[in-house]
């Protein structure tokens, strides 16, 4: 019988290994697997490679790992928000690397590596600093950037409800990124509510289908 | 008075009229972005009656007012991080359907804050290159592009009295050529390829003193009128 | 008040030109917009490039289309399902074009310019006679084959549910194209079995959201 | 009898015993698509016990048996156009996001049909260049470049009884080197960069008689077994 729940969260992100990208679902701290991330932390892989939205807030979850110093990039299109002072003082310092990426970017180069493709043409960035060194193509007189498919080893997701093949759904504006860093990791684990029995999520309604999700740890309700 | 008076005396609008005008030109079954900060005012000066439908780059469809005190939603925040509500009719969906909406010319209008407009319709507001902070694009450059017209608002200078519309712009683009409409504290620009043609301008100012606050040729247009928002506490 | 709405399928295909591109949603037999094929047959537009996984059945829908001398081109997948012969004949004839594309690359392709692309590189038809002809480029040591993205003036819809505004939700494997062909046309209407009030659809599963649709007729379930 | 006997006599497995024989290396918790035509036959032979997802390219994550007659309902057919069902845990999405799943590596494998296989592992299964009929693409070249493992499922030759394994395919490629393992009514055949190797023969079948029906050289693996099946009605 298919079951991907595990035990515990350490047991969800057991195997990352130092120089892994995470791909960290997430906006602002809505959707966000705190409970993986501060299991990461526990777990020790250091000189990774982060794909999130923003840049970490106070000192939990991601700014933990930064201000542990096991951060060597982060991949994001807004690191200014919240409190993001442990990123700031890492940037500073330059002991972190920051590639910057529009947000609508980020999220279509990880459909791209989902989808199997090897690059696309985006007009995004045209004739715009972020642009500089990429390649670049005019297009029935459009100017196009082209962009890289982005892959993670792992993604660290947060869903409202799980049933044990690891079909998902989300809680509103929580969906955000999760969807979208499911298909795209080697190795996709999500912290979950609650569990649900097979057969009881709506076939027509499932925004994660089972296919993407390898391990499903039960949290509990966000406080 | 005319428009050539150079004494006149004119009052800006503050920024709660400003959302207010631009507010008036989203029309009924407008999709409709509006960016961080000022643009998101906008969505509470919706003429009674009409449906227009506002989209949040974090994946929702069908954006309402702020959550009365005490029943907001961990879980439903807009793009500025704010708490937010759902209307009849608002669906949610994940971050890249929601920038497919932007970038593939789905949304009919996208409301931008800006820090300079060149007269070409060039758009910079994501950065001001300050050395000490890192830069950050968020979903600025998507919407810059993305949407069928791309409207800004914003205050018509600097808070030393400078210009910011401008020939060119000084700041790093978010990209070129897409602005076709200005509203600012003192009047409403529209952008066309015949250059700058002032639409609306507050009540007692003259097109000479919109000039000398605005760097590149202003035209007046032949149906100009006066922008004339309802007294609002600022 | 926003209303799709339209009375008829005539009213629902009106204004399509002589040249058009139309996409056609449905898989086999399943989840075609029947009625809107049969009222654009009576609105008489000409020269029609038609997009659909399959070339037309019978004499009905795509069909008819193609019998009545109204099919410039088709670009499908699989043109020899069912009984195709009006296809057949059209094809054999020479007085209609078939531009064949792999079914996962008709549907990317309109995903592309869906989401606004200038086109993508594609693993799929590299070192087969589909790719001759096209640009193809060597990405981490895999070849790829560059896709052109593809939209519609109209796409042709069926859906199970819609609202005022056309939002909407699909049964079962009837969903297949429509979802994808609704997002890359300029025009889409949709044929619905029933409409349902705004705000009873379920929003966290939707499948179409509203701002792809803009009209909507109701004719009924398939007998 | 050895392997090295010419005059054994072999009895060829019919279309349910290979179908029987692919579902074997099907494993718990597999996510699997089945081409059109035979390969849709093991869906039927999982050992029971074990839970393997089937896809299908229509839009169908967990599809099930065939409908009990008078259940069956128009819009849940199969990638082949027939009646469906959906097992618990089952969804539904559209077309691209089906093939992205093919596309994108997410399936673990995509058992095919095939006209031709070459010792490279390329693949022909799509067009046998008929020049009366329009040629016919469908899924085949998505599935054939997208999923983790690619086996194929053949008769060992074609009705002449000329070999379908080749060293070189003559009929246009699907794609090249995708094939891993080949099921025919005669063997089991991995593709491997050392060359084919034979990991199952018929019971009484010898390596020099089943290399008779094959192009290119086989080699026989180390751990070779009999490829003995259960007796079905054909």
């Amino acid at each position: 019988m298919i079951d991907k729940r595990v035990a515990s969260a350490a047991e969800a992100v057991a195997g990352v290994k130092d120089g892994a990208v995470v791909l960290v679902a997430g906006f602002g701290t809505v959707g966000i697997a705190d409970d993986l991330l501060e299991a990461l932390h526990e777990q020790g892989a250091t000189n990774l490679t982060i794909v999130h939205n923003n840049a970490g807030n106070g000192d939990t979850g991601l700014a933990r790992l930064i201000n542990s110093g096991r951060v060597a990039k982060v991949i994001c299109s807004y690191p200014r928000s919240g409190d993001y002072s442990a990123f700031l003082n890492a940037y500073r310092a330059k002991t972190l690397e920051l590639e910057l990426v529009p947000q609508g970017i980020i999220s279509e180069r990880m459909h791209a590596h989902a989808a199997g493709l090897g690059g696309f043409f985006s007009p995004v960035t045209a004739h715009t600093k972020l642009a500089e060194g990429k390649e670049t193509r005019e297009i029935d007189g459009v100017l196009y950037v082209f962009e890289k498919p982005l892959k993670g080893d792992i993604a660290l997701l947060r869903a409202k409800k799980a049933d044990r093949w690891g079909n998902l759904v989300y809680d509103q504006s929580a969906r955000n990124f999760n969807p979208i860093m499911a298909m795209a990791a080697d190795l996709s684990v999500v912290q979950v509510n609650e569990m649900v029995e097979l057969g009881s999520l709506d076939p027509e309604a499932v925004v994660t289908p089972s296919i993407f999700i390898d391990r499903v740890v039960v949290v509990g309700a966000k406080a | 008075m005319t428009s050539s008076d150079k004494t006149a005396t004119y009052k800006p609008l503050n920024r709660d009229q400003m959302a207010w005008r631009a507010a008036q030109d989203l029309q009924e079954g407008a999709y409709v972005n509006l960016g961080i900060g000022m643009p998101t005012r906008a969505a509470s000066y919706v003429p009674d009656g009409r449906e227009v439908i506002f989209h949040s780059e974090n994946g929702i469809l069908g954006l309402g007012p702020k959550p009365e005190p005490g029943t907001e939603d961990e879980n439903l925040i807009d793009a500025g991080k704010n708490y937010t509500t759902l209307i009849k009719g608002g669906v949610f969906m994940h971050h890249a359907d929601a920038f497919l909406m932007i970038r593939g010319k789905h949304l009919d209008v996208s409301l931008l804050g800006a820090f300079e407009v060149s007269e070409a319709g060039d758009l910079a507001n994501w950065t001001t290159e300050d050395p000490s902070f890192p830069p950050g694009v968020g979903g600025a450059m998507d919407l810059a592009v993305g949407a069928k017209e791309i409207r800004v608002i914003m205050d018509h200078t600097d808070k030393g009295g400078k210009p910011r519309i401008l020939k060119k712009c000084r700041l790093p683009l978010t990209a070129p050529g897409c602005v076709k409409r200005i509203y600012t504290n003192l009047a409403v620009i529209d952008v066309t390829e015949q250059g700058l043609f002032v639409r609306e301008m507050v009540e007692g100012m003259t097109l000479e003193q919109l000039q000398a606050l605005t760097e590149p040729k202003l035209q007046l247009a032949n149906n100009w009128q006066s922008l004339t928002p309802p007294a609002m506490a600022a």
